[in-house]
């Protein structure tokens, strides 16, 4: 049913000077890395992406980053306060192919790490490009540590492993190792970018898109994408490159609470 | 062989189901979607002349049989839809939903955009609409008659009045409606408002607070309002309200309704909901006999 | 230990929940039962001056969300009612549902029964009552003020009137009742009419063709019209539609009711809803840390 | 659902010149003999007992005594025909004991019917005492004797076995054999009579009662019975004789459609 579950924070784990991740006791049913909530200050109500499933603890957990006035207010938040939470929503990645690389583009890693827990968790081979600005906005390293996944890091301003963007490292990592399959959230041009270069290198890829999102339940329309229309709330958030191909908006414009037209820069 | 095609104020349709307003249907994408998908005909979402980002979330909530939403009508203004409305793949016909605050703002998205629809649907009964708009006029039968005198004054294609259930008497307003010039009714747009208040924390879980309640809950209540409307006006009606299967359809066209909207449903069924109603439609007829879905209409009268 | 009490116009009940108008309730036996399974305080069936055999059936049917009945407010009259009224077991307090053409059939019927009972509810909001009663009462602002204010002047108990959401704006009708006198509302009576038709034949099922709807499907309007009228009345609120658990209870409260009643959901729990209900309160009022029922009324605001 | 289920009438036995038996396809769930249909002629809508049941050709039957308005216009349909039916309603009769004694007056013998083929189908021993006011009236006689119940006929004319009423030949069956438990059905004086022949015998006994009803489904209260208040619709209308002890209305006066009280003759 999409009502929110009012439930309490359990535990926030300061992840870098602007991200934050929420736990909650949660009935862990058949939540799939990729799959958001939308969660509900008693203010306003936004989506967020499941970064944490735990089916044997019962927890879930979200990452948030302070960008604005509804992420600032939930930043505030202490243990022990409550959101309510409805979800979860949308299509998550498919798992498939024993040797995957993923590419997280700053608050993109929050899908890409749940994505990677459950992967490298199931015996497959996970590289993980964990894209920041810099080293201290590079995200989940501890968990990834704690993974069998392989970290890669890479920073705008080279604090950190590889210096320039992560789609760049990426582009040298398919030229040198054969995946099975890339899987990537991040800033649009970012994930644009690398769907080229995926592209070039005809590696089967998936990307998990955002666009506004009022209802997330498939009615109001707010996240719809030209030309063909989908919802990116039902029938996404995560496409593969051959549905890419017909969201001809994916990387160029997105549209706001209103319904008009941005450019993406 | 079963005929599911239907002329709704000289509007071919293939059949009679159309995506209601306001699900889905801001962009030409979703709406030519909805046609590919099985579609008869598709409503926009409504739009006025400035571009409104509608009210802040939680503007939608599930309840028992449906939802409650104040969406707030959100759209990007005529002149940014006018973009959309070009893009439309004319597969089927297309039904401009608009609304205003009075009639000379109904006139001016309408002249606007006439050319590049099939009919316009006013929107006077959106039960959370701000300023003076939606169902502020839907209640008011002179109002009501205003705009559609004035909107019927100034465009050539088929003007079909969308009207709220929120009211002591349903029939009157579609008097005044046609009376003024109306080519056709669609019944109705959603109840209430109702509201959903959280139990953890007391705080009504809408933003607006109250929101316009939709889905299989109001069916009973659409399906009575096209009965009544029926025996009281000549002109076709749009049955809308809770539809989820074929026969639900079949309850709408024996009241009276010549054609259908489809629009909470699309929650539970996504998009295929178009042609299993459709596939359900054919089904039934073919069994009873029926050739074409007019010798349905108005059978329960 | 929290306490379930309340007290609604001088009126102690031992907690919030009672049976509502025309739900069994034609008989002291059924009262009792009630009563005997937890209610707080019981209404009887609307009554009125003669017998009434009400419709013919089918009187009731099912619907998403709950059911639409017109059962058409059957009842043996006041003269064998007063009969059963003295047969109450007065385990729990009694609210006499009446109704009637005009305020002297109102009053002539509450004068008769005004010693037997210990509040009278004023039904003017059936939607599908014969004859000028019901709703057709109810939606009219000033025969219900008139109603109320002769009922009042000839009784010494509550009167508590009973509104109607089949109108353009409950508010004020809710106001109207407030300054006639009225000493409580209850909120709401059944929606629409509503309307089911048969697919097989086409057939409205109800041999009335209309009926009130009722159950969880009304519940968001019900909420709404609680939450509105609280805002606007200073009297205490009764809250109806839609019940089946306590959660739904505590949106009552929230939203300004004092108390609640209970109707078609009986249909899916049975009459062990009533201590089902108040043992949900207890649990959920203890974990909260709640002393008495008072403290949650209206928090929605 | 409580809602009418349109069926076709897939059979007409003429049982007696004023009773006729209407057999359906319905899909057998756990229909129960004692329970009740509602059934809808499309213009008006009144309850029957379920007479026969068949799980394995998927059939119901009810059978319907022409007394009145209703049941006449239900007379006069052909196979062929539809009717709305909804149910079962109600509690019907317990089976238990292994030897058990059946009593039916005139139409009460409709549910009884249902009883006795399922009970001595699962092999128990049932006697039926069917009474009538005369032979042509008895009902069912054919499916008794096709079943391994043994029939005791009843007429009040004498023109068929036991010559008076069934009460009398149930006291001197009573009288001559032990049984387990009673079971009846039939005109409400019949049925008090036989209630105080049981009490003499204390053998538990089971009753099926009648009252006017409107919805069938325990809302409206029309069938609610003094001094307990239950429903006959829901709480019945099968009832063991300690209950029927708390209905101090059974046998006394009943309501009709309006409520008022009417005393049984
Ligand atoms: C499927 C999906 C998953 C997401 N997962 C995460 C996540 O895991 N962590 C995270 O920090 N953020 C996530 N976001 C983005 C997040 O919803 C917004 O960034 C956030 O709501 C901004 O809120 P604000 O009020 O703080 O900032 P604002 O200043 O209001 O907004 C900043 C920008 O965020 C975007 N945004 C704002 N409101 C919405 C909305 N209702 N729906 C979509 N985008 C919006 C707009 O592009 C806007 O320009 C996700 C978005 C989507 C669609
Ligand atoms: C649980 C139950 C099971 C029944 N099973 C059978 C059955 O198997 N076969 C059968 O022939 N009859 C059965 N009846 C009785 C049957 O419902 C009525 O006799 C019949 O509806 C009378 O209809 P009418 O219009 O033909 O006669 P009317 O002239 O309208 O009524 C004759 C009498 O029937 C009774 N009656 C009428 N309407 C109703 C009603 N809605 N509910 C209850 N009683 C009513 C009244 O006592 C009335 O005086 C049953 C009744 C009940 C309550
Ligand atoms: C999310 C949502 C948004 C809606 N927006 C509009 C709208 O913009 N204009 C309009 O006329 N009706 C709007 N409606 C009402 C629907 O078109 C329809 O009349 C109503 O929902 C009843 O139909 P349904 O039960 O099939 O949803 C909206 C309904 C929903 C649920
Ligand atoms: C079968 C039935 C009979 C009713 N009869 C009456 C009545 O006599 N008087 C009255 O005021 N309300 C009557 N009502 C309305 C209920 O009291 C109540 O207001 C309404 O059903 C909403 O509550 P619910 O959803 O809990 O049933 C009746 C409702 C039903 C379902
Ligand atoms: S957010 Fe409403 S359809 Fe996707
Ligand atoms: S017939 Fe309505 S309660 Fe039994």
């Amino acid at each position: 049913m999409n009502i929110p579950r009012i439930v309490k924070i359990k535990q926030i784990i300061n992840e870098s000077p602007t991200v934050k991740t929420f736990i909650f006791d949660w009935d862990v049913k058949d939540e799939i890395p990729g799959q958001f909530m939308m969660v509900w200050n008693f203010n306003n109500e936004k989506p967020m992406s499941i970064s944490y499933i735990d089916p044997v603890k019962n927890e879930i957990g979200i990452s948030i980053r302070n960008i604005g006035k509804f992420t600032k207010q939930i930043h505030n938040l202490c243990e022990g306060d409550k959101l309510g939470l409805r979800g979860p929503y949308g299509r998550g990645f498919h798992i498939a192919g024993s040797k995957i690389l993923v590419v997280g583009g700053g608050i993109g890693m929050a899908p890409i790490i749940a994505f990677s827990d459950k992967a490298s968790g199931m015996g497959i081979e996970v590289h993980i490009i964990s894209a920041a600005t810099t080293h201290n906005e590079l995200l989940f390293n501890d968990r990834i540590e704690k993974s069998d996944a392989k970290l890669l890091t890479c920073t705008d301003d080279g604090t950190s492993g590889f210096c320039g963007f992560g789609t760049d490292l990426a582009e040298k990592t398919l030229s040198e190792i054969d995946y099975d399959m890339v899987i990537c959230c991040g800033p649009e041009v970012m994930m644009k970018k690398l769907f080229d270069i995926v592209e070039k290198f005809k590696i089967p890829a998936q990307f998990s898109m955002e666009r506004y999102m009022k209802c997330g339940m498939g009615l109001c329309g707010q996240c719809c994408v030209d030309n063909v229309g989908w919802r990116i709330c039902v029938e996404g958030p995560v496409f593969w490159t051959d549905e890419l191909r017909m969201i001809n908006e994916f990387g160029q414009y997105r549209r706001d609470s209103s319904g008009v037209k941005h450019n993406i820069p | 062989m079963t005929i599911l095609e239907i002329e709704l104020c000289g509007i071919k349709m293939r059949n009679p189901t159309m995506l209601a307003a306001g699900i889905l249907g801001s962009t030409a994408s979703s709406l030519n979607w909805a046609g590919r998908s099985g579609a008869g005909a598709v409503v926009t979402k409504s739009f006025g002349i400035e571009p409104n980002k509608g009210y802040s979330n939680p503007t939608t909530v599930e309840v028992m049989g449906g939802i409650i939403n104040a969406v707030g009508l959100s759209n990007p203004g005529v002149n940014n839809f006018k973009l959309e409305l070009e893009k439309l793949d004319k597969s089927v016909p297309a039904i401009a939903s608009v609304y205003g605050a009075n009639q000379y703002e109904f006139s001016d998205i309408v002249s606007k955009i006439e050319n590049l629809v099939d009919a316009i649907e006013l929107n006077v009964s959106c039960p959370h609409a701000m300023g003076g708009c939606g169902s502020a006029i839907g209640q008011d039968p002179n109002l009501t008659a205003d705009i559609v005198r004035t909107v019927k004054k100034n465009v050539k294609i088929p003007v079909i009045v969308k009207l709220t259930p929120n009211v002591t008497d349903i029939v009157e307003i579609a008097q005044y409606a046609e009376d003024a010039g109306a080519d056709a009714l669609t019944l109705i747009n959603s109840m209430g408002p109702g509201m959903k208040i959280d139990i953890e924390t007391g705080i009504p879980i809408l933003k607006n607070r109250v929101g316009g309640l939709s889905g299989p809950a109001i069916k009973p209540i659409a399906i009575r309002c096209v009965f009544d409307v029926f025996e009281s006006v000549d002109i076709p009606i749009i049955g809308v309200g809770g539809i989820r299967d074929y026969k639900d359809v079949l309850e709408f066209l024996y009241a009276g309704a010549q054609c259908v909207q489809i629009g909470t449903s699309i929650m539970y069924e996504g998009m295929d909901i178009f042609t299993n109603i459709n596939n359900g439609l054919r089904r039934f007829m073919d069994k009873k006999g029926y050739g074409s879905v007019d010798e349905i209409v108005g059978i329960a009268h």
